[in-house]
């Protein structure tokens, strides 16, 4: 049995999807930018879907810019941003909890002499409306927190947020990566100026993304050359991807209450059947202000690469936090950011469930999982399983 | 990432357990570190007549937790301590570079339980 | 009849390279960096694309990382390698016919404190190898010329420039977007430090390229965040665009020698029927040292974007380098610096051919043409029918 | 980018020629801007009794060109004079912003001839 539950990493394409992309993957192959009927027809194209997304996160077709994906929206959001302001002040608000995008965004605006304000979170990985608000100095331009967090799923209070912002007349972007499957994103509401999208993680295709830039926002431009874009973003308009980005999110939008509702049902029952089953297990994140499609898990006394590469072995595909997993030396930093001790920052799984999944797939993901963690704490020097319980030293 | 074998290793790892009564015993890493690995080895007249090991830590850590408990056996202390991390890799047939260290971890398990085993002899 | 003659714009996605791509379109959907065996069996699809492309560039596979097209590799290679630089130097030298990636890229430098030489061409468009030797200052820190001009055709003595800028110690990037489809492109042959390619000008998939960056060179990074790309290129892999780049390479190297002979007769009959039977033609560009598929043409007293329009009537798909058809004021700059006269500048027409193109096809444009352009000139104030002849003034 | 009836006229624009004798000729542009426009006006008791056109443009200028001629037919001069660009772009159903210039271009090429005409009077 194979099964998915990494939607938060990537989705597979909605075969619906690819089927609207297929006539730009074949016969309507012009350049948007052309004159001629080849060019004509693609541009067509590309408006309509412009139109679509537009109406879809409540905005005028003229605020949406396509990009290469979430972490270009991002790089150009924050940098471009914070260097078209630059005379106006030097002081950026973020979180701890960022997606490496803007974590490393906002390293390089520091080594341009910008200077952040990394605002930490509780121990559900929300942050402090108070605390943001403290953290606002007279040279602050930009403040950029995430709407979903991707390894623990935590939802921040954007419409709060947004509404200071504007009360204080400073830019707010938010990285919506994470988001656009489950919650509203619709740009009023949020009260932001800026906001990124990724397709891939709505069942829409790879390399392509969104920046929605609200009206009168003026950013510098990251990637400049031709007119696409209306000169802000250059380079051969990817017309298939943009097609099939504006039918994901049709799609997403017309079904997301019901897929809330199913993907919900089914995570609560992971959760349940975890925590009734595995001893020393420990959820993650917040029990309701948390995507519906996110459970992160640690394991006391086992390591996180080692539980997803056995849930692999059956054919289960998951994420985890540990440092072995992501190629550093120090575990997921939104792990240390929501206090969660080293060791079992090193224990923690994401199970990233969507539209897809099915009771069968979660029953047989805990049954091996309560099988894995058992056959791991026997093998790990810090369980004793005689006793039936383990310490860290 | 992991080549077949090291995946089929972490899938039946050999030698998983403890000795009762173990003549060395060396641990290494540290839960911060998301490592801990623990040999235990029964010594008769020098020869590691046997090795066991528990871990904590990552595929890599296990498999290589496997492979050089098997490859100690049967050997003269003295050739164990010979052992380093790269004749563990290449018994792995290759690690990827973020997980060296934890072949490192194994030859210093090794190590670390051969001078408990030298220093109860004194 | 619909005839597609605008293959330097884009090209049309080879039904070989999207059989190529389609189990990445639908099964094969983990995320490369992903553990599990969804993610391992993407990464092994681009591990394989990205030898397979080294192999043909003559590189080793760690030298190519892959971005969202030509626009972004020439954009961070220039930008990139003038960063990184700066503490050395601040001068670059560059041509004026660089594609606005390149032209746009260096305009933001010198706002960034960079002094930049624009070298001028010959009438061909080609430069001189002696005026750039001169150009180079104490403090040139990087050459950039483009391999083959968009809108000409004309093609650089890139090997050549490579050897000298090895023998001053400055770092060389070429721009081959538009020679990869014709020309050779080991990097080796080249000697070049980096080089940008974009798919989609190969019948590959939009929305995809390659910086080649050659081992031991160092250069700041455009988009940052995850680890993809051995941390220089942040963003989830775009498998299928990759697979599919590579397949459309491989393809075209293949098939190489075999499409430029058939491209460059029919070409070569194109300007001879043009030629021969429109008066006041001129030909743009070199006659030799030019792409096989380009054939670039003013039709004096006549406006280009018109030319293309009446065109596009009969289903014929062409570009023009009007100010008319780009949407700003001026003629293309290409044609200003090949010391094209501005009038006949805005009567430009670019011919480019492909693989797919028939004889039939270049019949039918040709027999097209005359018509157009004797209808457009029956129009013209600057054309008197009955003399047959015409003026500017 | 152009609208089917902007498509439309460019593809059989009317007017398109000279006028012997003409009362009224006007010509505005230069070649280096990639258009001229040249209106000939045939004008009986200030009144425009027929009006052809010559012009080196693209798409957007000719048919603009076609229509101004088209408007002004069997006008007064004194009301042609009252057609204003914005007057061509809604009777070609829009341009696109970069080449609402060429209905400007049309505006000065009537204003011209009839200043031409004109000045023949006096
Ligand atoms: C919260 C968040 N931001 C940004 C990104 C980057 O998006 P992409 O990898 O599509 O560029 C991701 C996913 O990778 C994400 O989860
Ligand atoms: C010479 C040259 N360089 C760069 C580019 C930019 O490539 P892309 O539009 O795929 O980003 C193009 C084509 O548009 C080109 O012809």
């Amino acid at each position: 049995m194979k099964v998915y539950l990494d939607s938060a990493a990537t989705t597979k394409l909605d075969p619906r999807v690819l089927e609207e992309m297929m006539p730009y993957l074949t016969d309507v192959y012009g350049n948007a930018s052309s004159l001629h009927s080849f060019g004509r027809q693609a541009l067509n194209a590309v408006d309509k879907a412009r139109l679509c997304i537009a109406q879809i996160l409540g905005a005028s077709p003229g605020e949406i810019y396509f990009t290469s994906g979430g972490t270009e929206s991002d790089n150009w959001a924050v940098k471009g941003a914070a260097r078209a302001l630059k005379k106006s002040g030097k002081h950026i608000i973020t979180t701890e909890i960022e997606h490496p995008a803007m974590i490393q965004t906002c390293k390089e605006l520091e080594k341009e002499g910008f200077e952040v304000t990394y605002l930490g979170v509780d121990n559900h990985g929300i942050i402090s409306l108070e605390e943001l608000k403290k953290a606002v100095r007279d040279d602050t331009i930009l403040i950029t927190v995430m709407y979903a967090n991707n390894e623990i799923g935590s939802i921040q209070p954007i419409p709060q947020i947004g509404k200071f912002a504007q009360e204080e007349g400073i830019l707010f972007h938010t990285d919506a990566v994470q988001a656009v499957s489950s919650l509203d994103i619709n740009v009023k509401n949020l009260n932001v100026d800026m906001l990124s999208i990724s397709a891939h993680k709505f069942h829409g295709p790879k390399g392509i993304g969104i920046l929605y830039i609200k009206n009168g926002v003026r950013i510098s431009k990251l990637i400049v050359g031709g007119h696409q874009e209306k000169g802000f973003r250059a380079g051969t308009t990817n017309t298939p991807a943009i097609v099939g980005m504006a039918k994901a999110l049709e799609l997403c939008e017309e079904e997301k209450a019901e897929n809330n509702k199913r993907i919900k049902e089914l995570r609560d029952y992971l959760i349940k059947r975890i925590e009734d089953e595995i001893p020393f297990s420990h959820l993650n994140g917040h029990r309701e202000k948390r995507l519906v499609s996110n459970a992160n898990f640690s394991f006391d006394y086992v390591e996180g690469e080692a539980i997803l590469m056995q849930l692999d072995l059956k054919g289960i595909a998951v994420s985890s936090g540990s440092a072995c997993s992501s190629g550093s030396l120090d575990p997921s930093h939104v792990m240390l950011a929501i206090g969660c001790p080293i060791e079992r920052s090193h224990s923690s799984i994401r199970f990233s469930l969507d539209k897809d999944t099915t009771r069968e797939e979660i029953d047989y993901t805990v049954d091996s999982l309560k099988e894995i963690i058992e056959k791991l704490r026997s093998w790990s020097p810090l369980f004793n399983v005689e006793k039936g319980e383990g310490t860290y030293v | 990432m992991y080549n077949q074998k090291v995946i089929d290793i972490f899938a039946n790892p050999k030698n998983v357990g403890e000795i009762e009564n173990a003549d060395g015993v060396g641990t290494v890493g540290n839960p911060s570190c998301g490592d801990i690995m623990k040999i235990y080895l029964k010594i008769e007249n020098d020869v590691i007549v046997d090795a066991k090991f528990k871990t904590f830590g990552c595929a890599a850590a296990i498999a290589s937790s496997s492979i050089a408990t098997e490859m100690i056996k049967g050997m003269k202390v003295e050739d164990a301590l010979k052992i380093k991390n790269a004749d563990v890799v290449k018994e792995l047939e290759g690690l990827p570079p973020q997980k060296i260290h934890c072949s490192v971890l194994a030859e210093e398990a090794i190590t670390a339980a051969i001078q408990d085993y030298k220093s109860k002899q004194k």
